[in-house]
């Protein structure tokens, strides 16, 4: 099986889905020929053509405007857009319009086949504006659907499950791993579930949710509690929304406690919504609070990224805090 | 283009270049001096001006329904019908259309029933839209209507990425898209026309500037002297049009469908038209504008001038306009007796259609909900009797109240 | 005392808030000689002239941009956004200028004298797009503050803190009780704390929580439990950022229960916040699991509106269960 | 405006009007035949040219600083020295500006210093910013020049509110805004300058057309001759320039300022010029765009025709070059160096400024890391010297690694 990076894996998902389907198109600022900033459309042009890869004006909001009207005809549009961070101008595009097209339609219209990629996530030393975890506010979105791959493999079997989807969904790619996450990856199509957990590692004491870049982190600070005889439970939710309730709530009932980690600040982060459903589903079971390990409730900073980030020490500690209750 | 360039600092102050309004028909449906019909047939012009009757009509007696409490809320097309008609005439039936709200005028052309209409407007299980929305948000998949959404503009850019797939699907297609002049304020618009541009997209951007955007009267919403002068910064084709002439409106739509479809180049066009009712049935525009402007531009009715334009040609008699109001009324109060006596949507149509299949978690909301109503079933009448259709319970109102 | 409704008590609010300082600018969508959709500022321009009382083009993303600049100026915009559902547009200048302005700029600049207004809430039959409650967006943006009053005491008092505030504010507006909710209303200035929560009456069994038009709902959903024998203690959150988590805490601690409702959908919404903070902080203290009772994870509908809606009857039915549990 | 009508259906195509570029100075630095020069002290010119060198030089070797690795993230001004310095010393020095990221020339000219730049760009505990924006957001309340912010155009709509504030306040100054033909492209862009002219704002629009945005040459971003025309659709002043002529910038920005500061007109002012540089440190031109294109506008560059016309007035000397180019690039080298060697901000820089006075919950949050970090200072060098200077901690990365 060949090895590719995040960005490898993602141009090979696309590729497939352009190559099989006349109606997938590619599109958004300097994905054209330049092949996005971060290459993730390289070569797109060059093979399928500049009517179905191109670059847009630099306006997010007609980007996603263009998108639901292209999706809505029956074509299979995939929009980037640059950074996360710039995606709010998009926001009525998303939350108003392509979450709420079938519903709002009776199922006359919809915006199913939409798929928007967006680079989320910090540790590049990015600053406010290089670095944004937005999916909490799209998660409270009902209609869209929310999907972070962790590592290649993952990236290109889900992006292909986002594409085929029926349902407008956004894919959030972890930058931080483009080029820093690399693995095995088939050539060929293949498709991972949206909407299902993935238990990576089984274990007793202690489960502990995540998402994208943070699997990453959550690895290193089990390594450091299985050293210090904490036995965890791992499990990457892989989709935001909808997300695989019962995977964690089977977790939970059988360790007692859960330990959920996101970049995004604190409040109002999805972490919140994963505590306050598992308190109820597990209310009987649970042996410690719930514990959240994530972005301090401020804007993303630079100088000092490295205590804001939710790191594999911040982890540990609150898994030590969590089974030492 | 080869740069000119110019030693004296010269400002140009926007003034430079005035746009004219192409017109046809006098406000007395007679052709201007010089003026030449486009070509339009007997049966076409019949066509056209039965949706202008039928559209008006609706819209009287429904807005009377609203002011009767029978529905919770109306906006009426009156003033704009020979705009949207006209335009939605010139069209292939097959276009797409993604209007803003005021339009009904283009449904009833390409063949909405107004069963149809009061299925809408009264949100009952036969209602398209599954009685989700607002009246007035109509929407039809045969006859190629996009179904309305509130936030303004909104259409505008999908309707540049809708006629793109059409142009790349290559079946001689295109797309119009209605807004009003306010709308054309939002930032959606800025990007919809210069896409189309730059991606030579075969859509034809259709606005009805018909001097307010609620309170707001078109100086309050641009310094420029209209919308039209916008396509120069997109270099766009763009026409004016007297937006209460129907032979201009059809006309220069044709002419616009034939630069979208056949050159791949969007166009502009801007109706100059005046929105003789209310905003809404729940607007009162005593407040913000005087009797008399609104009387002026009664003088200038699109209907009574596409009347007078047919009974000149003989194409149309008093007598058919007499039975044919008669019976327009006639059917607007049988159909709307029939759909407000119809039930609400099922009660699963709250949670269907959120996505292509439930999810588990809003399944379980919704079966927490169905217990909850079997257990208090007097309080959600329609929920209850969605559920069990022979539960008797105290109060059913249907329609809106 | 004068009675007002709660309209009148805003445009009290913004009336006393002009004559004080003529850097005070009220502007938005048809706010100026109609005085606004709903009248909320009615003889405004009148009285302090078209330059402080205007009506703006119809572009949201604009009407916020205008402001932040307005307000960095040292002048003290408040923008009225005309329906909730359509502030999205102006997302990106809430979210990623209005909030993030101070601290980009190290307090160089900031927009503190920013209030933007909006109505918010259904029950109004407004459908999908004039019933929305999207203050949970706004609560995952640490730096600007969301108050959501409860009548009309309550919304001048909060509207002139808002106004004098020292950060940008988001005012959310019951617009259901706009003309249904009257009270006594002092004719002067006074102010009402921002960051606190109110507890409206003592209790011993379920802490309920709340805020704006879902505090009348609640009301009712007590007079039902406490006629069936629960004994509920009312807390109006008032403000969502910052919220006044130790009052809650505090309270929980005595119920060893509690509630939260809102309108907005489950999944993301602010109860979830809530909710996961309130099991870490209380969690020896909790007999039941935390309960939230709010609109479902759909679009806003129509027809079944009454169905949708988090009544007391499903507020109450939720204490029982609580209590019971 | 009274309205004029045409009968016949004529479409306008967008070429009717060709906005021609003021310019003055050729690339030779000599006078166009017939051009006349704006007043232009003697000082002033010698100030307008220090600070486009200072520029240059800044530019140059922060950028080789980058590829050092001693900066993580640089955005050069090359080629666009006279397009913003020339905006820049029109104005009054007390005038607002909000500028995009390529705009330090500006920023240069009102006397920020290398140490303040320096400061900025390596995030240390002088930085105004404090640390928490990348390399070039510089800000100065005392220069009346706004803290750059990444998202691109959000700045237009503030500076339409900003100058309205001005007027308010009837302090005579204005506020000018630069951005991108990219930028130009947002829906705030059409916000910004619509508003601008319904409510007759003291703001000028300053657009940078330098042929790229990034990778995006000005083709695909839009179909028009540039971003000057769109000005007719607001009916606003607009004046179209060479972006590379100093003299030409300069008049047309003084010009732009009277009839903002006197008439309350907002100004539209399109330049003419290129992006020299690659976008960014991050980027390589090389894969969309030709060498030979950057060769050609080498030979219009905006510094050396500058440079020329003050040789030719014998207002500067290539003595007077080669000294000012050794102490820049000697003063670029020592702030760096005081710079770099500076510590982080803070660590209550993390959370101080999200609101005016710290919430609750978020002192809270600061409490636990601060115990954290206490816990493992190795792990966060910065923090734990923040929190206790006597701390030694294995390594200190100054600068952005
Ligand atoms: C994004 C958005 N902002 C505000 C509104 C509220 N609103 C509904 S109609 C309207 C005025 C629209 O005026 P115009 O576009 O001229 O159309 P007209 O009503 O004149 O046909 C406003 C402000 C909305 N629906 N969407
Ligand atoms: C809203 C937003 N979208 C995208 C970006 C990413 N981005 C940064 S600079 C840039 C190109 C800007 O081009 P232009 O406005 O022409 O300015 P120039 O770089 O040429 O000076 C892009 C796309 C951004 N910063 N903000
Ligand atoms: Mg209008
Ligand atoms: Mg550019």
């Amino acid at each position: 099986m060949p090895t590719m990076n995040l960005l490898q894996a993602i141009n090979s998902a696309l590729d497939i889905a352009m190559a099989e389907d006349e109606k997938v198109i590619c599109f958004g600022e300097d994905v054209g020929i330049f092949g996005g900033v971060f290459r993730a459309t390289s070569n797109l042009q060059g093979k399928y053509g500049k009517a179905r890869c191109f670059n847009t004006p630099l306006v997010e909001q007609g980007i996603i405007g263009f998108a639901n009207g292209l999706a809505a005809q029956g074509s299979v549009p995939v929009a980037e857009i640059q950074f996360a961070d710039y995606i709010f101008p998009a926001f009525d595009q998303i939350v108003n319009e392509a979450a709420k097209f079938r519903y709002r339609s009776g199922d006359l219209f919809n915006v199913g086949g939409l798929t928007i990629r967006t680079p989320y996530g910090g540790g590049i030393h990015g600053g406010l504006y290089h670095s944004q975890s937005p999916e909490a506010y799209f998660a409270h979105t009902p209609g869209v659907k929310i999907v972070v791959p962790r590592n290649p493999y993952q990236a290109k079997g889900l992006l292909l499950a986002a594409i085929r989807d029926a349902d407008p969904v956004i894919f959030f790619e972890p930058k931080r791993l483009y080029r820093a996450s690399v693995g095995e990856v088939p050539e060929e199509d293949y498709q991972l579930p949206i909407g299902e957990a993935e238990v990576l590692k089984e274990g007793t004491d202690i489960s502990l949710v995540g998402w994208g870049a943070q699997m990453e982190v959550i690895d290193k600070a089990v390594a450091l509690a299985e050293e210090a005889g904490f036995s965890c439970e791992v499990i990457d939710l892989r989709s935001i929304s909808p997300w695989d309730t019962e995977t964690v709530v089977e977790s939970v009932l059988k360790t007692g406690r859960l330990l959920i980690t996101h970049e995004a600040p604190l409040t109002g982060g999805f972490a919140g919504e994963i505590a306050a459903t598992i308190q109820e589903r597990c209310f009987l079971y649970l042996e410690s609070p719930i514990a959240r390990v994530t972005g301090l409730d401020t804007p993303f900073p630079l100088s000092l990224e490295k205590e804001y980030m939710p790191d594999h020490l911040k982890i540990f500690e609150a898994i030590r805090q969590s089974v030492e209750f | 283009m080869t740069t000119q360039y110019s030693h004296e600092p010269a400002f140009l102050t926007g003034d430079e270049y005035s746009i004219p309004t192409f017109s046809l028909l006098g406000p007395d449906g007679q052709l201007y001096p010089g003026a030449k019909a486009p070509e339009l047939e007997h049966d076409q012009a019949r066509r056209i001006y039965r949706s202008m009757l039928a559209t008006r009509i609706l819209d009287e007696r429904m807005l009377a329904a609203q002011r009767q409490g029978r529905l919770s809320f109306y906006m009426q097309c009156t003033g704009e019908e020979a705009a949207v008609i006209g335009a939605t005439a010139a069209l292939d039936d097959a276009d797409m259309i993604m209007a803003q709200y005021r339009e009904q005028g283009a449904l009833v052309y390409r063949g909405f029933s107004f069963d149809e209409f009061m299925n809408q407007l009264f949100g009952n299980e036969l209602d398209y839209g599954k009685g989700r929305q607002m009246p007035v948000h109509y929407g039809s998949r045969k006859l190629h209507y996009m179904t309305i959404s509130s936030p303004l503009a909104t259409q505008i850019p999908q309707a540049t990425g809708y006629a793109y797939g059409q142009k790349l699907a290559g079946d001689g297609q295109c797309t119009l898209t209605f807004f009003g002049e306010g709308a054309a304020s939002e930032g959606d618009f800025h990007a919809a026309l210069n896409m189309a541009a730059v991606h030579e997209v075969p859509v034809i951007f259709f606005c009805r500037n018909n001097g307010y955007a609620i309170s707001t009267p078109a100086v309050e919403q641009f310094a420029a002297d209209g919308i039209a002068p916008r396509a120069f910064g997109y270099r766009m084709h763009v026409i004016r049009v007297d937006g209460n002439d129907i032979l201009a409106v059809y006309q220069a739509t044709q002419k616009a469908r034939r630069i979208a479809v056949e050159n791949n180049k969007p166009v502009l066009i801007e109706a100059m038209t005046y929105r003789s009712a209310a905003h809404s049935s729940s607007d009162d525009p005593s407040g913000y504008r005087l009797k008399k402007e609104e009387e002026e531009w009664r003088e200038k009715d699109p209907v009574l001038r596409m009347k007078n334009w047919m009974l000149n040609k003989q194409w149309w008699s008093e007598e058919e306009e007499k039975e044919l109001q008669e019976s327009l009324r006639q059917e607007v109060l049988e159909t709307m007796k029939r759909a407000q006596k119809r039930p609400a949507p099922a009660l699963d149509t709250l949670v269907s259609d959120v996505y292509a299949e439930i999810t588990p978690a809003l399944q379980r909301q919704f079966d927490q909900l169905k217990t909850h109503i079997r257990k208090y079933p007097d309080a959600y009448p329609r929920g209850a009797q969605s559920l069990d259709p022979d539960v008797s319970v105290s109060t059913i109102d249907q329609g809106d109240s």
